[in-house]
């Protein structure tokens, strides 16, 4: 023990000198994690929610499972046509209800083990066993004795006990994995390239629960004991801050992957992703800029909003007067001006939405159904009773319910505006945080609340399912059984026109009906490097990260020639020189 | 001392199981829950969720299990399920129920050097700033130099910190790139969010100081050192010094606890990967294992700074006697 | 400063210890009119004062100045710069448009249309992205903060002077289970309560229909719940001093009741301190409003305050677009308030600092 | 030439209500190892004078306007601060009237006692230490080695006082001015501490300048005595003949008030009627006109100069009158009269 000096003066000199030390150490150690620059950064936001494929289900979490995983098959980032993953080939039987794959020879984990059949079998099992509480997991229940395997209930309800062998996912082979549906689905393509049909190591993850028995989740998917199949592994992570990968040796396919290092950096405001973005210390912004900018950075050749398949709109509460009255909803659905918040509030090409589905749904196109007109919402008001001839109305104050969020927040205000302009309706808004707003809306405690759909594959199944009765995404109390009827036959009609149309019917019913009023149809709002190659333009905004590259100047040069768009350069923060795959290296050398 | 340490150990018990409790009253009577999600899932695999959570649990249950390393498995209270997590007792905050893979001590652990860092640094920009300021203005009381001083401490504690922030961000990295707009890595990241978190509390720390030397200068003993002969710069240094800083330093204690809580402004403006993020994120997210988690932190941060705010009034003040309470 | 720091105090707030240190314990006759005295020979104090009445004022009487309304949008190339007020003094396109107003704005309004019809001042202080004018919003906006203030001054003096002045009298063992709840309420982080006093006082009404709180009010009831503590601090350290203070002990033994000591010695000598202590709460509370918005959970739209005006204006500095006059105009609002603030507690201080001022 | 010097020193303070003059003219002459008392009321100014010539008042407020404080010749109020604190502590000491509150309460007594030999003499700080040592010895505090660890507030009141005189007697000042330095000690302290006062200073041949209000403790301590009423001196010369015969009416008030043990209860102990004045309102005659018994209407009007008591005045009765000086336009009157009585 140090002998304490005697006097204040020097107690106070040696205790500050010693704060001092102790305060560099702490700034010298927090700050030890500095890391060069990986060859690619972006951010979707904050920090994702995990790192198990079956345990997510957002978003960006999606980007980052793209890097670490592959599914049996992939979707090309340009077409969005299913391409080979880890299988190479496939037939589907006539019947349209048996998939047999063939995996890769050269398919690898990242710990050199060869991927089979069989951890694909054990991955599908995992999903669907009710502990492993996959948020996804109904989305599987198209196969064969899914369901049953979840629930533990048989088709009538009665419980029965859990049998694997019952479920149609079988690993028939070493390489040969057969799946069988419960019916022919041809929306089973687009949910098999989704992330959470990706495999997940089963000796590693079973070694640490044996080894971690309380709190193996915790334990397995950090870097050195993460196992994956995909372009990338994982090689740091750090909370609240940053998820390093590098390129995944392993990978069959890893000589045609670029870049060596990206890094996904946990971003939460998107002004500071933005500054990021133009200081050069991110490539990729994906997520809500600021609409006030959105003008500014239309012009330029990074920013090329392009439509999305995703719906915002108005929950209506249909369990609660007025909103019975379809004719009130219609009122509400046709007073908007979605012209104006998609011109003037949201700036980025956003399209008035008067469907359900944006136009993009694949070959669907939605029906004609309804308008915009003040003097006709007036009328429907009027018809019905609920507003005298001197245009006041007897509705009684009504509550729109939205999250904490800028944007929801100004197209809010601008709704409650047009309402209260064109039906004398009062209108109050109501921010809530996202859990309470999420409770209120699953309680039905709310008349209006803000809604958005993004689908999982373009097929109108991924919208319109979730309005039959009792659906988990339904949360309106809105029931109607000839819906319920017409998408539950176009679920299993394998003619495509024929189903389009029932479809469409169905579409036209909702939009007569409106549990929901839809506003706007989504745009990408993808602010990119214009170095950067390989980058999906597709209404999913979904990204192949291992098509990824880094265009030389010439390339550069040449795809702004080509380019269509008039728009002003930006100055690149990529390699001038480019960085291609080994593939394209030795090609170009 | 060890009777003032043990006695204040003994408080710092008592309030963090206040702490403790009242958290986890309120975080479960917010309405919304952990999982609660844009996407409502099949109640089977809710339940599955809810029972890997132990949140199917009686309320005093999820209590005991959230204060102690109970096993209740060993006590066959648990049926067949194995994942019981430590609890606090056992310095076990379990995993958080947002991100499903990252254990609470592992988010404490990676964001409170960071945040403690980032603290520092603005405490470090309060006292550089605070007592420079105080100094100036203490020595030289009525001049131009002193209401100058008066002023700008005066402004800086009118400014919420966010605005202060956007504007050195506009100002002194994108303007002027001299410092990096965001992130975290490098000394030159602390520079801009320190500064914004420290600039209040430099203000505050200023007038303390100020007030402090004004008061003390003017104490007997100072005209005493006077008629002795000692020089005007000693005196300041060595007599009037360590009791001007008293004040400052029992504002250290609040200016922790208010570093803590604006830091989350701070952290969100510069991308820092500091507690502060999960201060808002554990309570908005229902996160209970997060919440309780940071809830703690900011509670065993301040309560110890004010144990090292008392020892330093001893470590000055040889009056100041720790074993009697007032 | 000579008297040791108080020990048993767990987090011992520097602030109010300062400000106690400088009050002497002692009664001064005539003490008001003294500090009214000095505090008008004190430029800054007087030009605090007359800010703050004008800001009252002003807040008070909004509806019937000749501003745009605060909600009006409109929606087309926006925001637009200021406009100086010699350039386009005043325009026609008054839009009544005022969101929810109680009754007596309402009426307010009502006068004003009447007065100045559709006329309405330029955008002296530019636009918001949607149009809405700034001038008008932060008037408007000034209605909130100096509410939020009003609020926490109200439960500062009278929860926190109540509890402060009740654990000061009281016998140990109370003192010490109020004073401590006191600690555990200031460990727990603000913002855990604020979160959970906002998600559940303002948990939506099963009919939705009519409310009993809005949010605005909850808004208030939590800033007010968590600006007391500090001041109940103040006011029992004051009050242990008083209690034990020569005068008060010689007035006791002079057998004066209880009742008395407190009308006569106690009340007089909290009050300065309090005053005092109100001059450095109003600021932090204002700045608490604003964190709050600056986090999403302030006040709602289409009511406006400081804080969100803030918020949406640091919001809105950006490399590509600099919008300066959105964070230009509520950050001189608060700072000038602030600082009025700030400055008019340096005054009040100093004018009650008898020590000091009587050298 | 007199050790010290001190001529008509004007000292003001400013206040929020204007300035407040609270010397009006101070001057007194101390030779080397003489021991001069300066009495008077508390606010008399005798503090403030003899604060103000080692210029040891805050400026501002204090404000010293006129005069001259020749100490060995020089004077200290054009001294520059690096000289002063020369002057400072090593020439003149200072003890002050409360220890507790002069001593420095963070700082050892060790600390406080070496500083002004590591300023003046530049000693190591082991030989300063066994200065120190010796000093405290000195004053009789037993254990000097163990108390220059101690800090002040584990002393008693009168050690502490001892370790003042101790601090001021280290570097062998020429003068020491101990401004009412027992008042806060109770009686048997006191006399020690003036006991110890007088054997120190005259081993060390100091001056003292002995700052009290209480005239039966100086009458046999000081030789010459000065007496302040209102910031001005009214009277000044032996002790002796000034406790015999008082020539200022003031000064005779102040003897009449001082309770001698014979004194019997039952008489009611004389008092100066009135109260001191106001030094914001400062009187335009004598400012001991308003409760003075002789006062007449030109005391009122004018203010009368501190002048030698002419020897020939007092002569005539016989007196030997050695520098006597009053400032009284009746005193030479009255003294005669008293005298010739």
């Amino acid at each position: 023990m140090l002998s304490m000096p005697s006097t204040s003066g020097a107690r106070l000199a040696l205790s500050t000198a010693l704060l001092g030390v102790l305060g560099a150490c702490v700034v010298a150690f927090a700050l030890r994690s500095g890391r060069p620059r990986a060859d690619f950064a972006f951010t979707g936001g904050g920090e994702i929610r995990s790192l198990d494929p079956h345990g997510v289900t957002g978003v960006p979490e999606g980007r980052v499972i793209a890097l670490l995983y592959e599914g049996l098959v992939a979707r090309n980032p340009h077409t969005l046509a299913t391409e080979p993953g880890a299988a190479e080939s496939w037939n589907v039987s006539p019947d349209g209800r048996t998939y047999t794959f063939t995996l890769r020879a050269d398919a690898r984990w990242s710990n050199g083990d060869p991927l089979l059949a069989a951890d694909f079998e054990w991955s599908f099992r995992r999903m669907l066993e009710p502990a492993t509480a996959c948020e996804y997991a109904s989305s599987l229940w198209l196969i064969e004795g899914a369901r049953e395997f979840t629930t533990g209930l048989a088709a009538d309800g009665t419980p029965r006990e859990r049998d694997w062998s019952r479920v149609g996912i079988v690993a028939v082979q070493e390489r040969t994995l057969q799946i069988r549906l419960e019916r022919p689905t041809p929306h089973f393509w687009p949910l098999l390239s989704s992330h959470v049909f990706a495999p997940v190591h089963r000796a590693s993850l079973e070694a640490l629960r044996e080894r971690h028995p309380r709190d193996w989740a915790t334990h397995w998917t950090r870097p050195g004991t993460l196992v994956t199949n995909g372009p990338f592994r994982l090689v740091e992570r750090r909370v609240g801050e940053v998820l390093r990968f590098e390129r995944n040796e392993q990978y069959w396919d890893a000589r045609n992957v670029a870049l060596r290092t990206v890094d996904v950096l946990s971003v939460e405001s998107w002004s500071s992703a933005l500054n990021l973005y133009l200081a050069g210390e991110l490539d990729w912004v994906d997520g809500a800029i600021p609409s006030s900018l959105v003008p500014e950075l239309l012009g330029r050749e990074d920013f090329d909003p392009r439509p999305y398949l995703g719906v915002y709109f108005y929950r209506v509460n249909v369990t609660r007067a007025p909103l019975e009255r379809r004719e009130v909803r219609a009122a509400l659905a046709t007073a908007l001006r979605r012209k104006e918040i998609c011109e003037l509030v949201l700036k980025a090409g956003q399209q008035p939405a008067f469907s359900f589905l944006p136009p993009q749904a694949g070959d669907y196109r939605s029906p004609k159904t309804f308008g915009e007109s003040s003097d006709y919402a007036q009328k429907l008001l009027v018809d019905a009773g609920l507003t005298d001839a001197e245009g006041k109305c007897d509705l009684r104050e009504l509550e729109l319910h939205f999250n904490t969020s800028e944007v929801h927040r100004d197209i809010a205000e601008v709704a409650a505006e047009q309402w209260r302009a064109a039906l004398g309706l009062k209108v109050r808004l109501r921010n809530q945080e996202w859990k309470s707003f999420l409770d209120a809306q699953g309680k039905l405690d709310y008349d209006l609340s803000r809604s958005s759909w993004i689908a999982d594959y373009a097929d109108p199944s991924s919208f319109l399912d979730i309005w039959t009765t009792g659906h988990e995404n339904n949360r309106t109390g809105w029931s109607n059984r000839q819906y319920d009827e017409l998408v539950a036959a176009a679920r299993s009609e394998r003619d495509a026109a024929r189903r389009r149309e029932l479809y469409a019917n169905a579409e036209r019913i909702l939009m007569h009906e409106l549990p929901c009023i839809p506003i706007y149809h989504y745009v990408s709002q993808n602010l990119v490097d214009p170095r950067v190659g390989g980058f999906g333009q597709n209404a999913l905004n979904e990204q192949s990260p291992k098509y990824w590259y880094w265009r030389s100047d010439e390339e550069l040069a040449s795809v702004r020639a080509q380019s269509m768009r008039r728009c002003e350069p930006v100055e690149s923060h990529g390699p001038s020189a480019g960085l291609y795959p080994p593939s394209r290296a030795e090609e170009r050398r | 001392m060890r009777r003032f340490l043990l006695r204040r150990l003994a408080w710092f018990a008592l309030t963090v199981w206040a702490v403790i409790t009242i958290s986890f009253v309120l975080m479960r009577s917010v309405p919304g829950g952990p999982l609660s999600s844009d996407r409502t899932l099949h109640p089977s695999v809710e339940a599955a969720v809810n029972a890997r959570y132990h949140l199917d649990w009686p309320a005093w249950r999820q209590y005991l299990q959230t204060l102690g390393p109970l096993n209740l498995d060993e006590h066959g209270l648990l049926g067949d399920r194995s994942a019981v997590f430590g609890g606090i007792l056992a310095l076990d905050l379990g995993p958080s129920l947002q991100h499903r893979d990252v254990s609470v001590n592992e988010i404490v652990a990676q964001s409170l050097p960071v945040s403690a860092a980032l603290g520092v640094t603005a405490l470090g920009w309060a006292l550089l700033l605070g007592l420079a300021g105080g100094l100036v203005s203490a020595l030289r009381p009525g001049t131009a130099l002193d209401t100058t001083a008066r002023v700008l401490s005066t402004l800086g504690l009118s400014l919420p910190n966010f605005v202060i922030a956007s504007l050195l961000v506009l100002a002194l990295a994108v303007a002027l790139p001299i410092f990096p707009v965001a992130g975290w890595g490098s000394p030159a990241h602390l520079v801009l969010p320190g500064f914004a978190l420290g600039a209040p509390f430099a203000a505050y720390v200023a007038r303390l100081f100020r007030a402090g030397l004004l008061e003390t200068l003017s104490q007997d003993c100072i005209r005493t050192a006077r008629a002795k002969g000692v020089p005007w710069r000693a005196i300041v240094l060595r007599h009037a010094l360590p009791g001007a800083l008293v004040p400052v330093i029992s504002f250290l204690g609040p200016a922790a606890a208010g570093i803590l809580t604006g830091s989350l402004v701070i952290e969100r403006i510069f991308t820092i990967p500091g507690t502060g993020s999960h201060f808002v994120a554990g309570a908005l997210n229902r996160d209970y294992a997060l919440a309780m988690g940071v809830t703690l932190v900011y509670t065993v941060a301040v309560y110890a700074l004010n144990v090292l705010v008392d020892l330093a009034y001893a470590l000055i003040d040889p009056r100041v006697e720790l074993e009697k309470d007032a | 400063m000579s008297t040791s720091p108080r020990k048993g105090e767990w987090f011992s707030d520097a602030t109010f210890e300062r400000v106690a240190a400088q009050f002497a314990v002692e009664q001064v006759p005539n003490l008001w009119a003294d500090v009214r005295r000095r505090l008008a020979a004190r430029a800054s104090a007087r030009w605090s004062l007359r800010w703050l009445l004008a800001l009252v004022l002003a807040s008070l009487i909004v509806p019937l100045l000749p501003l745009p309304s605060p909600a009006a949008m409109a929606l087309d190339k926006q925001p637009k710069p200021p406009v100086a007020p010699w350039v386009e003094p005043f325009n026609e396109r008054f839009e009544p448009y005022y969101g929810e107003l109680n009754p007596l704005d309402r009426a307010l309004v009502s006068v004003r249309q009447r007065a100045f019809g559709e006329k309405q001042t330029g955008p002296w202080l530019g636009t918001d992205a949607k149009g809405r004018d700034t001038l008008a919003r932060i008037l408007w906006g000034s209605r909130t903060s100096l509410l939020v203030a009003l609020f926490a001054a109200l439960t500062s003096l009278t929860i926190g002077v109540a509890w402060g002045a009740i654990a000061g009298l009281a016998r140990s063992r109370v003192d010490n289970a109020m004073m401590r709840t006191v600690d555990v309420l200031q460990s727990l982080p603000t913002i855990f309560l604020v979160i959970f006093l906002l998600s559940f006082l303002n948990a939506p009404s099963p009919t939705g229909a009519a409310r009993s709180v809005s949010r605005e009010t909850v808004f208030f009831l939590v800033i007010g719940a968590v600006s007391w503590l500090p001041m109940a601090r103040v006011v029992r350290g004051q009050v242990l001093a008083l209690r034990s203070a020569a005068f008060v002990e010689s007035a006791r033994t002079q057998g004066a009741s209880t009742g008395w000591i407190v009308r006569a010695h106690l009340v007089p000598n909290v009050l300065p301190i309090v005053l005092v202590y109100l001059t450095l709460t109003l600021p932090s509370v204002i700045l608490y409003e604003a964190f709050l918005s600056f986090l999403g959970l302030g006040v709602e739209a289409p009511n406006v305050s400081w804080g969100v005006l803030a918020a949406d204006g640091a919001e809105a500095i950006s490399p590509l677009a600099t919008f300066w006059w959105l964070p230009l105009g509520p950050a001189l609002a608060m700072g000038a308030t602030l600082l009025a603030l700030g400055l008019l507690g340096d005054a009040l201080r100093d004018a009650l600092d008898v020590k000091r001022s009587e050298a | 030439m007199s050790l010290l010097e001190v001529r008509n020193l004007r000292v003001s303070f400013a206040t929020p209500r204007g300035s407040v003059q609270a010397v009006e003219s101070f001057g007194v002459s101390i030779d080397a190892g003489e021991t001069i008392a300066l009495v008077g009321e508390s606010g008399s100014g005798k503090s403030v004078s003899a604060l103000a010539l080692a210029r040891l008042l805050p400026t501002p407020p204090a404000r010293i306007e006129t005069g001259e404080v020749l100490f060995e010749g020089r004077d200290l109020l054009l001294l520059g601060e690096r000289e002063l604190q020369r002057v400072r502590g090593k020439e003149l000491g200072f003890v002050f009237q409360d220890p507790t509150s002069s001593l420095h309460p963070l700082m050892t007594i060790g600390e406080q006692l070496e500083e002004a030999l590591l300023v003046h003499e530049r000693l190591p700080r082991t030989s300063a230490r066994q200065r120190a040592e010796w000093a405290l010895a000195e004053v009789g505090i037993a254990e000097p080695k163990a108390r220059l660890t101690a800090f002040p507030h584990q002393l008693s009141g009168g050690m502490r006082q001892r370790v003042m005189i101790a601090m001021a007697l280290l570097t062998r000042p020429k003068l020491l001015i101990a401004d009412e330095p027992t008042t806060a000690l109770d009686v048997t302290v006191q006399a020690s501490l003036f006991a110890l006062l007088r054997k120190v200073q005259r081993e060390h041949g100091t001056a003292l300048l002995l700052i009290t209000h209480d005239l039966a403790l100086v009458s046999t301590f000081a030789r010459r005595t000065l007496v302040m009423y209102a910031g001005a001196v009214v009277e000044s010369g032996l002790t002796s003949e000034l406790v015999a015969r008082p020539a200022h009416p003031y000064t005779r008030a102040l003897l009449r008030s001082v309770p001698s043990l014979s004194t019997s209860l039952d008489h009611a102990l004389p008092v100066i009627p009135g109260t001191p004045p106001d030094p914001a309102h400062p009187a335009l005659g004598c400012a001991f006109a308003p409760r003075c018994e002789f006062a007449l209407t030109a005391c009122h009007q004018r203010r009368p100069a501190l002048v030698a008591l002419s020897t020939s005045a007092s002569g005539a009765a016989g007196v030997r009158v050695y520098n006597r000086r009053v400032a009284c336009t009746e005193s030479e009157r009255a003294l005669a009269a008293e005298v010739s009585s």
